[in-house]
């Protein structure tokens, strides 16, 4: 049976008592680093990691904004492991990527307490920053997402965050609660032996209920599962001929910012930066023979590869949207593709730690109909 | 049936003694092309062999079977391992006869008495009709008839059972 | 413009299918040129990037022939392209590339009739499906 | 100078498979081989199968070489085989054999082809011309030919003959040839070459219906096939193109199809009194394909009298054959199949199962026919004065079925030896060839050297530039041929060509030395040549390339006479020249990106690790010893001999064992080459081939030792099953077959008092659930001691029930011997298996006599349980050690059950004996020759080049994501956690690509395939045709 543990919290208290819980965390050895976000000196909400219990105090977790998918920072302190026990505070889409990541051998889990969060979404990073800047708190945006508006002075949650089907967290050991939670409430819920042992080494109580979660949490996915639908429906019939990509990929200059920001895309070097594509001079020669070839030239060439690669690992966190310089909105276009190939072999990115990634396996009888020859 | 008590396991010695039998391997060959295996009851010879294997001596004893062997010999053509199971139905039959004198077939009788089982020689019109002289059947050669005779006295069969043939 | 004449490029595995086109090619059974036969060591060697780049490059359709399962000199390599090629669908049919684009066929060593059929086959229904809207001079090649 | 010894040649007479192997191992070692065949193709009857079990399809190419893999023809072997140092003489004959032990002289008779195929273009009209048809005997009949034919549909090249059995010489066909090849009146030609060993490889012949006339009753209708003919039904080149399986008579198509099993072997009427041991494997997987290609309403019935399912994987895949495919087994030998007027083949059988006679009807009835060996192994004992043993065989050294008796430098394998199976076949043909090269070792010939002519070393930096030659020889002239002007004013103008030049037959002495100079002065560094039958000149080719200063990895052969051929018909002239434009581009694009390969020396640890000491462990060890190669021999109990050395004093085919293991004993500890390590087990080891470490723990002194060897040989062996079952354990009176022997020899069974013995076949064994394989020797344990209580005590009655009898091959006249000498089988099966109880210390048995269909209660003296053979249970420690896997049975898993038997996957590690499966003692010692083979082959060389072709590792790109190593076959990469980097074994790598797909960024590449070359290959093929190169 789930086990909970209340934090109760006055207005405006939130975030000083999250910081005294992950004080307890480091104080009492529960573990022996945390990475969670928190307020930078001068702006802004970063992932930030701490050692001892005095940093914390600028913790703002439910703050809504994740400037880098967290799995690749996750990935950094934990592929080369620093035998250190490391407390992470991450959002849906984050411990999905590194659950994939675990599998591509980019990140180990032995020694990482995962503290899930619930999400409401996030905005992009300079909404956030202008929000902030006016003045509006973590608190407030909880408040008015629990009353189901995002919305706030012209800015709105990223479009990947409004079709999540994911607003909370699974393979985590701690879950920060929000959902159904009732005002000035938060629950600590222990998911694993290893989260238990955490949370009862830093002094917490268990034995609360969670009122209300579940209907909450269904309320949110199905809304979320709605705009998807919807919003897969528009790409798929907008978008399906190359011609219509090409249009939708137009203001692409090939900066490969998506890729850096991509967390499943784990390659040291993308291979169209390698010397694979950089082409001789009579090469495009021949490529613009009686063509018009568009410099730079490869762009629905490493839109299409990149699909390839990693449409089997999407989480749709959005982050590529969010990178693109040129406002190009790449999310559905992964998205949509990772859908169908995950569908394809009955896979789903950041499900299970043990479940083998569709192309690293293959069975003798399957798939038959792809050749449709029988023997 | 318990093969320690209810067999003779030198039974084959006194039935057919060529050493063939033990050679089977009931492959079935034999019985699944065999005429007689229509009958009701069926004659299964790689049953029979089966039995004289085991030494089971009543229940051969009582076997009817081996007298519907219409000697087509389309066993012993096919037999893979050459038991020869045409020959050693003649076997059981002997051994039969020489045991229970019930056993011994009218016909033996017949021949002993006309030198043939069926009518022969009855065909006299035809025969001249078509030109062919009569057949020279032995009852018309009563020396010959009496060697017959004589010879088949020395067989066990009819000498153990002399009184059958007008002793 | 004469009748269109769709341009298939074709990976053949070095081990059952290129020697299934060499015996079609000793034993008269002629095959339509729309083929471009490019030998790979095995069908699992044909990586993603080649299908895509060839369709971007104006291909009209792209067979992939290999070895039969359990045929595979490499014991495996046609059992991965199998897999692969179901990604491919999937990603390509959503911008007009279905199966009926990409081809992957099993085709032994000794068959050298069905390497002509396929040939035929797939020609006569990408002709009827017409060019690939990437094959013509004014798309612009991105 | 040392004087310079003769290179040794090999003569192997036969070019089936296990010839093909025997001479491909013997040419990989190093030395000469001369490959004849009687007919014109190489394969044997493999050519004609296109699908075997337990893969249900092809896998022949699995048996090339690995590590010198670019020595050899690298495409599908139904197309040819080449190897550098195989000589191969199709349709000739060895008319005599003068000499002796390592100087044979032997005439060969090259019988007339009529069809010079050298010149021979194969277009095939003279096949039309050709006025005469007659029965393909390659389809068995089932199609025609006509009398100038090719004898094998997918050979490529054709080698093209007469039938002059049936070739009127009406000379239409010489009329139609444009090249002249075909002269009527050839002769044949005989030719004396001197070898110093032979191989015998000629195969078996077949029991053909026609022949023989035990098959009269069954062979009523051209519906009544052999099943080598219902294979040729089942391909896709045999005789129904489409493959649906027909009715030969009206092309119906055939929906219920029956298999009569043992077709002219196990008849002791016939005096053919042996089993031909691979007919019902044959029939199993026939009937399974059967099914597959016909759908599942196709009825499928096997009669049988034992399913000898006895090799490894055979119960399972006939368990499988009966579960998934419904494949219907009936123990019923048929005496005779009638023809009905409608065509339908009427067969009456006893069905077991109901106690009934049934009436079945079929469209196909295939007969299951096996081997009549006896004239082949006189026409040899001829040939080379051999003996004949007692069962009309070749005679054989004690314990071998590889060496001759008597004969030095004279072997032989494969279904010589009786009809063998495609691993035996394999397993004799490595054995073979091992036993040879340890001849040719002791007799001091030398080997070819693999040092090509010196490699010139190219600047890679320098700008790609090429020559290409185009081969202008005679038929080009013809009608078809393409315009090479236009050809090479268009490719001269292509970027980074150096020169483009039309050569005269490359194939001729002035072609070469045309091509010579023409190269010398291009100063180019790469090469492209359009020539016929591009495999045929590939390596003359590379020597004149590397004399002109060429890197041989950056020349290319391309098949300009395929192209040409292919624009025959339809296509205009112009049109197929602008083709071949973009074929030759696209091939500039490829080498133009090549980098310049180089074989790479890995060196090798020639020392040898074996790892068990048993007879099979013994016999690898000695035979590498004998060799020069130093063996270091683990056992882990405190003596050498293993269970059947110890243990078993003889056998009932007349060996025996221990004495044989006392005396290899003598011999290991004696030679100065091998180190005993006793009471040791091998922890852990670690590396590749040439460079494996092993940890020793002995417990003796619990010290650990490392040992440091090139290559691995498990040969861990196997022992008696345990049981539980039947009361084992509840009474002294219910023992094992070996503990039977063991108290029967050494007198604690007085026989006398002894009235009746009972035995049990197949205990826990090929059941689900317990031992789910056939342990193959212990049905001949059963009848060893059977023969031995008649022996002893005739009056002594003794039952042995059983499922099936395993006596396959010549031992079948141990089972009828047994049955001769009184012994009485009972067949039982898994529903109604005998009742054991103990009462007061004494086995009480119930069992079923299914033929008088009645209830039998015994109480036996003594109840004899066969146990079949477990593996060793250390199996599971060693497999982790050494990182080998091993099967659901535990038993090692080898390569590839067929074609692969005695190596594992991971190259450099072999087995033998029962670490791979039970098998007899002659059959353990044959693999264990096999796998010292093998091992020679690697080690005997100091160091091995491995192939230009293989992958290699970019570290700065990698991030060490490892889909590469799961993605690899061959486990030829690995992860080096000490240094974090991905490694490659460059001996392991086949060069087949697939860790370069699976890495997403280039990190991994095979060398020659880089994803560069093929997009440019990509690009040019898809450049337009017609339209004119640009100035690029």
């Amino acid at each position: 049976m789930a086990k909970f543990s209340k934090l109760a919290f006055n207005k405006g208290e939130l975030n000083n008592q999250l910081s005294a819980f992950f004080a307890d965390l480091l104080e009492k050895n529960a573990v022996d680093a945390l990475l969670a976000p928190m307020a930078q000196p001068k702006k802004g909400v970063m992932q930030t990691l701490v050692t001892s219990k005095q940093n914390v105090a600028g913790a703002d977790p439910f703050a809504p904004v994740v400037p880098v998918n967290g799995a690749r920072l996750a990935s950094s302190l934990t592929s080369n492991p620093s035998g250190k026990k490391i407390g992470m505070v991450l959002r849906s889409c984050e411990v999905r990527a590194l659950v994939e990541l675990v599998k591509l051998k980019q990140a180990n889990l032995d020694d990482v307490v995962l503290i899930g969060l619930d999400c409401y979404g996030r905005y992009e990073n300079t909404d956030f920053l202008k929000l902030r800047a006016a003045g509006a708190t973590t608190e407030d945006f909880l408040e008015n997402a629990q009353a189901g508006k995002t919305e706030a002075d012209g800015c709105d949650v990223a479009g990947a965050c409004k079709i999540c089907e994911f607003p909370t967290t699974d393979n985590v050991d701690i879950r920060l609660c929000i959902f159904g939670a009732g005002p000035g409430t938060l629950l600590i819920e222990a998911v694993t032996e290893k989260g238990e042992e955490a949370l009862q080494t830093a002094g917490r109580k268990f034995g609360d209920s969670p009122t209300g979660r579940a209907e909450a949490v269904k309320k949110i996915t199905d809304a979320r599962v709605a705009a998807k639908n919807a919003a897969f429906a528009e790409y798929r019939n907008s978008t399906n001929t190359f011609d219509a990509l090409n249009e939708r990929l137009a203001a692409c200059i090939n900066c490969y910012n998506c890729r850096v920001a991509c967390p499943v895309c784990y390659c040291k070097e993308c291979v169209f930066v390698t010397d694979t594509f950089r082409h001789k001079g009579e090469q495009y020669i021949g490529w613009a023979s009686g063509k018009a070839l568009k410099m730079p030239a490869d762009t629905t060439f490493y839109h299409m590869t990149r699909i390839t690669h990693i449409a089997a690992f999407c989480v749709g966190c959005g982050q590529c949207t969010s990178a693109c310089p040129n406002d190009i909105d790449l999310m559905p276009i992964f998205r949509t593709s990772a859908e169908k190939a995950q569908g394809r072999f009955e896979y789903l990115a950041g499900r299970s730690l043990d479940e083998p990634q569709p192309l690293s396996i293959f069975d003798h009888d399957e798939l038959v109909e792809v050749t449709g020859q029988v023997k | 049936m318990n093969p320690q008590t209810e067999a003779n396991k030198d039974l084959w010695k006194a039935i057919y003694n060529t050493g063939d039998l033990q050679h089977c391997f009931n492959c079935s060959t034999c019985i699944s092309g065999c005429p007689a295996s229509f009958g009701d009851p069926p004659l299964l010879v790689r049953n029979l062999a089966r039995k004289v294997m085991y030494g089971l001596e009543e229940a051969l004893f009582e076997d009817d079977t081996p007298w519907a062997c219409v000697s087509c010999s389309r066993c012993e053509e096919m037999c893979p391992m050459d038991v020869k199971p045409f020959e050693m139905i003649l076997h059981i039959r002997q051994w039969q006869a020489s045991n229970d004198e019930t056993r011994v077939p009218p016909s033996i009788v017949e021949i002993y008495k006309r030198g043939y089982t069926q009518a022969v020689g009855t065909n006299v019109e035809t025969r001249q009709a078509l030109g062919l002289d009569p057949l020279p059947i032995i009852t018309n050669n009563p020396e010959q008839l009496a060697m017959f005779r004589e010879m088949l006295m020395k067989t066990p069969v009819i000498a153990a059972n002399d009184y059958m043939f007008g002793g | 413009m004469s009748e269109f004449e769709p341009k298939i490029v074709a990976f053949f595995c070095n081990w059952c299918t290129f020697t299934a086109a060499d015996l079609a090619g000793t034993s008269r059974l002629t095959y339509p040129p729309n083929i471009k036969i490019i030998r790979v060591m095995c069908s699992g060697m044909v990586d993603p990037k080649y299908v895509i780049k060839a369709f971007l490059n104006g291909a009209d359709g792209v067979l992939i022939g290999g070895c039969w399962p359990g045929d595979c000199h490499y014991i495996n390599g046609n059992l991965k392209a199998r897999r692969r090629v179901a990604l491919l669908t999937e990603l390509l049919s959503q911008y007009g590339i279905g199966p009926e684009r990409l081809w992957l066929r099993w085709i032994a060593a000794s068959e050298g009739t069905m390497l002509k059929e396929v040939a035929e086959q797939m020609t006569a229904s990408i002709k009827k499906l017409g060019p690939s809207e990437l094959n013509n001079p004014q798309a612009m090649v991105a | 100078m040392a004087e310079n010894k003769p290179i040794g040649t090999v003569l192997v007479a036969g070019a089936g498979i296990s010839g093909i192997k025997a001479a491909i191992e013997l040419a990989e070692t190093g030395y000469k081989v001369l490959l004849t065949d009687s007919s014109t193709q190489v394969g044997g009857i493999l050519a004609k199968l296109d699908y075997q079990f337990p893969s249900d399809h092809c896998g022949m190419c699995r048996m090339l070489p690995m590590v010198g893999r670019e020595y050899s023809s690298e495409y599908c072997m139904r197309k040819s085989l080449y190897h550098e140092n195989i000589e191969i003489l199709p349709f000739t004959e060895v008319v005599s054999v003068a000499g002796d032990a390592g100087k044979y002289k032997v005439e060969l008779k090259k019988r007339a082809r009529y069809v010079n195929s050298e010149v021979c273009n194969e277009l095939g009209k003279c096949i039309e011309a050709c006025p005469v048809e007659t029965a393909d005997e390659f389809n068995h009949g089932l199609t025609k030919r006509k009398a100038i034919y090719k004898s094998v549909p997918h050979n490529v090249p054709q080698l093209l003959l007469i039938d002059k059995s049936v070739c009127t010489e009406c000379g239409e066909c010489v009329k139609v040839c444009s090249t002249g090849a075909i002269n009527l009146h050839a002769q044949d030609e005989v030719e004396t070459r001197e070898v110093h060993a032979i191989v015998l490889a000629s195969g078996v012949k077949l029991y053909n219906t026609k022949e023989y006339e035990d098959a009269k009753s069954y062979a009523v209708s051209p519906d009544v096939v052999t099943s080598l003919a219902f294979e040729r039904m089942l391909s896709g080149t045999g005789t129904y193109r489409d493959g649906i399986i027909k009715r030969p008579s009206d092309g119906k198509p055939a929906k219920k199809i029956a298999w009569i099993q043992c077709m002219g072997s196990r008849n002791k009427r016939q005096n053919r009194d042996y089993c031909s041991s691979v007919c019902c494997m044959f029939a199993l997987k026939e009937a399974v394909l059967a099914k597959e290609k016909g759908g599942d309403d196709v009825e499928t019935t096997i009669f049988y009298m034992d399913m000898r399912t006895f090799g490894k994987g055979f119960q399972q895949y006939r368990a499988n054959a009966e579960e998934e495919h419904g494949v219907r087994l009936v123990r019923c030998r048929v005496q005779e199949v009638v023809r009905e007027p409608d065509g339908n083949l009427r067969i009456r059988y006893f069905d077991p199962e109901t106690n009934e006679f049934q009436i079945a009807h079929y469209d196909i009835v295939v007969m299951s026919t096996g081997q009549v060996p006896f004239d082949d192994h006189r026409k040899w004992a001829e040939l080379v004065n051999g003996e004949l043993s007692p069962t009309g065989l070749l005679a054989t050294e004690k314990y071998s079925k590889v060496r001759l008796a008597g004969k030095q430098g004279i072997f032989m394998c494969g279904s010589l030896m009786g009809l063998t199976d495609i691993s035996e076949a394999m397993a004799s043909g490595i054995a073979a060839a091992g036993e040879a090269t340890s001849f040719l070792n002791a007799i001091g010939t030398d080997k070819v050297s693999f040092e090509d002519i010196a490699e010139p070393v190219t600047d890679d930096r320098q700008l790609p530039k090429a020559a290409v030659l185009l081969c202008k020889c005679g038929e080009f002239a013809g009608a078809e041929g393409i315009d090479l002007e236009m050809i090479k004013n268009e490719v001269m103008k292509h970027r980074g060509v150096g020169t483009v030049h039309v050569v005269n037959s490359i194939c001729s002495e002035e072609g070469q030395k045309e091509a010579l100079d023409v190269l010398k002065k291009a100063k180019c560094n790469r090469l492209l040549i359009g020539a016929c039958q591009p495999f045929m000149y590939r390596r003359k080719v590379r020597d004149i390339a590397k004399k002109a200063g060429y890197n041989s990895s950056l020349v290319q052969i391309f098949d300009l006479l395929g192209i040409a051929r292919r624009g025959t018909e339809e296509a205009s002239k112009l049109a197929w020249t602008r083709r071949t434009i973009t074929e030759i581009k696209a091939d500039l694009e490829s080498i133009k990106q090549k980098p310049a390969l180089h074989v790479q020396s890995v060196p090798i640890n020639p020392t040898a690790l074996v790892v068990g000491g048993g007879i099979g462990g013994m016999h690898s060890a000695l035979s590498l010893a004998n060799r020069g190669i130093p063996v270091h021999l683990v056992e882990k109990s405190g003596e050498l001999g293993g269970f059947a050395g110890n243990q078993i004093a003889a056998t009932v085919d007349g060996l025996k064992p221990m004495t044989m293991a006392k005396d290899l004993k003598l011999k290991v500890f004696e030679h100065s080459k091998i180190t005993v390590h006793l009471n040791s087990q091998v922890a852990k080891t670690q590396g590749t081939l040439g460079a494996f470490e092993s940890k020793i723990v002995s417990d003796g002194n619990d010290q650990k030792t490392y040992l440091h060897h090139g290559a691995v040989i498990m040969a861990t062996g196997g022992h008696e099953g345990k049981t539980d079952e039947y009361g084992y354990g509840q009474s002294e009176r219910i023992v094992t077959q070996f503990e039977f022997k063991q108290q029967l020899e050494s007198g604690a069974i007085d026989l006398s008092t002894v009235e009746n013995v009972v035995m049990i076949q197949c205990v826990g064994s090929r059941e689900a659930g317990k031992r789910e394989y056939c342990s193959r020797i212990c049905c001949m344990w059963a009848i060893a001691n059977a023969l031995k209580i008649k022996e002893m005590n005739p009056e002594v009655r003794v039952y042995v029930l059983y499922r099936d009898i395993m006596t396959y091959g010549f031992l079948e006249q141990y089972y009828t011997k047994a049955r001769a000498a009184g012994v009485i089988f009972v067949n039982y099966d898994l529903n109604s298996k005998p009742q054991v109880e103990v009462a007061d210390g004494m086995p009480v048995m119930r069992f079923t006599e299914n033929i008088l269909n009645t209830e039998v209660e015994i109480s036996p003296d003594y109840l004899v349980l066969s146990t079949g053979v477990d593996p060793e249970a250390t199996n599971k420690e060693l497999a982790e050690a050494f990182s080998l896997p091993l099967n659901d049975d535990g038993f090692f898993s080898e390569a590839d059950s067929k074609w692969r038997p005695i190596e594992f996957k991971q190259i450099g590690s072999f087995l033998a004996g029962a670490a791979h499966s039970p098998m007899p003692l002659p059959d353990v010692i044959m693999q264990a020759e096999a796998a010292a083979q093998k091992a020679y082959t690697y080690l005997s060389g100091g160091s091995i080049n491995t192939a230009r072709v293989i992958s290699t590792v970019k570290d700065a790109l990698c991030i060490r994501c490892q889909r590469c190593i799961a993605a690899c076959p061959f486990e030829a990469r690995s992860y080096n956690a000490a240094e974090h980097r991905i490694e490659v074994d460059p001996a392991g790598c086949q060069g087949c690509g697939m860790c370069a797909v699976a890495c997403r960024n280039n990190a991994a590449e095979v060398s020659g395939w880089s994803d560069k070359q093929m997009m440019s290959v990509i690009d040019a093929k898809l450049a337009d045709d017609l339209q004119p190169s640009t100035a690029s």
